[in-house]
């Protein structure tokens, strides 16, 4: 399954309850304001990295762009996709899941 | 492959409709069919046509419709959400006395079961929201 | 399409009334029930409130439409799934929650109850199952 | 006392038209003053008279005009957030070409510089929003 | 100062912020859906407590009744106010703030 | 109304992008600039994500409005504090953001920086001296 987050996990409980909920293995993209969670540095860059062991964590890169974060500014392991990779992810998977 | 695509926030104030859009873009860029672009909540916001963005920003409601005659995309706005919010086409302005409608082109009325559809239809339903 | 049924499951994660995804998702649910397919609903994080019981929406002038989630057994929604950690967190108990049921037509139509306490870790494995998730 | 009231989002998606009517019929029930009602972002959206919502439900539309009506409420949407939006008056319609216009009874569209004469003017300025 | 908050505390930051921000002495009201934060028994009472005993917590009693929360099932010392008591509330306080 | 006063404070909180408060709020600020009143922005929570540098909206489509926080100088908004434990939280540094800064016609015109970064009580301290207060 592929779960996308679009929420700053700062200002809404989002991301947390994806990480919860998403099975290991499962594939994670983060757009919108969700890419701030990519932030290496952060107060939760351990609880990310930890997240990061058993899913795959992927970041959109246009939106990372759009709020001036640079890709090497990333937690290690978050790969960065376009809008095209989005549509790969989205077809790879059988079921999506939008956490708003 | 066949994407159904759910849109719940009106234009500018989320992001929503704009992600969806550079979606629906890049999966017709790689050639999948979009079954249908439902809009939801504030969603049916994305329909009227009596917007005037700043010239210098992007023109929301222009590009979806722009974007569903190019390709032919099934554009359907919420009948229930858009009668709560304002949004109308000839037929529901006359059904509810209205003198006037907003919606714009390529942009359709009907009800949900038209997302329900969509859903079953699609063999990945996408949501995009706030 | 007629013959084909795949598993729709309405994720409800935000409170009733502060906005309005909770009564125009339910709107959807009923809709969608005329379909035929295998339907479910979850209720986690602050959707676990919409289920709360005696909601009277009078002095804010709002629609109450909590009555409407009694009607969902009518629709033959039965499958409604309760994160009990969302429960448990924000200090509601089951018997907190409206007493949903339906009558089970397969069983002499005996009145069932239609939610279902689980864990995190079940409804994980509920969301895994399904063709197509909506979330309101 | 003099109050000055934002509001943020649309009806029926937010609560926050609900309880800024709620507010405003309070004060008003206690004698206080209502320097302006300001609709700024999606709170533009109050402002459409093409609303039909369903007849169990509240109309926030319509009780928003009568409650100008009775205490003569200043209610200003905002003419950028409203560009962006899609609600216009006929003079907006005229000046960008629209055919339609939608503006409700009570409501009238200006700059955001009535919001900051508020704040002056105002003992209290309240915001309610998402 | 009036502090208001209109956000459940389980999905957003704002009842946080705002309690991070008010300062002792002051009035803070929760409306729509902060009213959630008012519910004893949660994981956030020990918090609220706290809150309490610096600050002046009042709850917006039609968002609790719309929202099926009794009044005995409130922390204590959470006051209810209607409409009129917030309006009395923000005539009293020079200043209101809204932690939206 | 002319000789009267005010100290405004427009406090930011959310990022900008995934909605438009920000930019809507940028320009409510600018409006009122015109007003002669006191005015100081404070930027807190995901607000501080508001100034990050390198703001590049091509891609998305959206429009980059970050160059207008540099015009504030000029429309003489040049209190701009922003809450240490915010942007730390976040892990971001105060070179993260962008060098806004003002000319100072008491001092001969001398280039000074508009962002003050303060700690959350210092911020506190900032509110409980403003005559209105704007939220986006």
């Amino acid at each position: 399954m592929l779960h996308t987050v679009n929420k700053s996990p700062y200002e809404k409980n989002s991301v947390d309850t994806c990480l919860r909920m998403a099975k290991p293995g499962s594939d994670v993209l983060l757009i919108e304001d969700a890419v701030y969670a990519a932030i290496a540095g952060s107060k939760l860059e351990d609880e990310m990295r930890k997240a990061g062991a058993q899913l795959k964590l992927y970041a959109l890169g246009p939106d990372l762009k759009t709020r001036g974060i640079a890709e090497d500014s990333l937690i290690d392991g978050i790969q960065v996709v376009g809008y095209d990779g989005f549509v790969e992810l989205a077809a790879k998977n059988e079921c999506v899941q939008s956490w708003l | 492959m066949k994407f159904g695509i759910l849109v719940n926030e009106g234009p500018y104030q989320h992001q929503a409709s704009d992600t969806a859009y550079q979606f629906v873009k890049a999966a017709l860029d790689q050639g999948h069919e979009i079954v249908r672009v439902f809009f939801y909540h504030d969603g049916v916001n994305n329909g009227t046509r009596l917007t005037t963005p700043p010239q210098d920003d992007r023109n929301i409601v222009n590009r979806w419709s722009e974007l569903a005659k190019e390709h032919e995309l099934d554009m359907v706005v919420c009948v229930a959400a858009a009668q709560r919010r304002g949004i109308v086409d000839a037929d529901e302005a006359k059904r509810h006395g209205k003198d006037a409608d907003n919606i714009a082109d390529g942009f359709r009325i009907s009800g949900l079961g038209q997302l329900i559809e969509a859903g079953i239809k699609a063999d990945r339903m996408m949501i995009f929201g706030d | 399409m007629a013959n084909q049924t795949k598993k729709f499951l309405y994720i409800n994660r935000r409170a009733p009334y502060g906005t309005v995804y909770a009564l125009e998702g339910l709107e959807t649910v009923l809709i969608g029930a005329a379909f035929e397919q295998d339907v479910s609903m979850a209720f986690m994080d602050d959707g676990v409130f919409q289920l709360k019981d005696h909601q009277d929406s009078g002095e804010t002038g709002m629609k109450n439409f909590s009555p409407t989630y009694r009607a969902l057994g009518d629709y033959e929604v039965t499958k409604l799934y309760v994160e009990r950690e969302s429960l448990e967190a924000r200090g509601l108990r089951p018997e907190d929650l409206m007493a949903l049921t339906y009558e089970d037509e397969d069983d002499d139509y005996k009145e069932k109850p239609s939610i279902h306490i689980v864990s995190s870790a079940e409804l994980a494995d509920i969301l895994e199952i399904q063709d197509v998730i909506f979330n309101f």
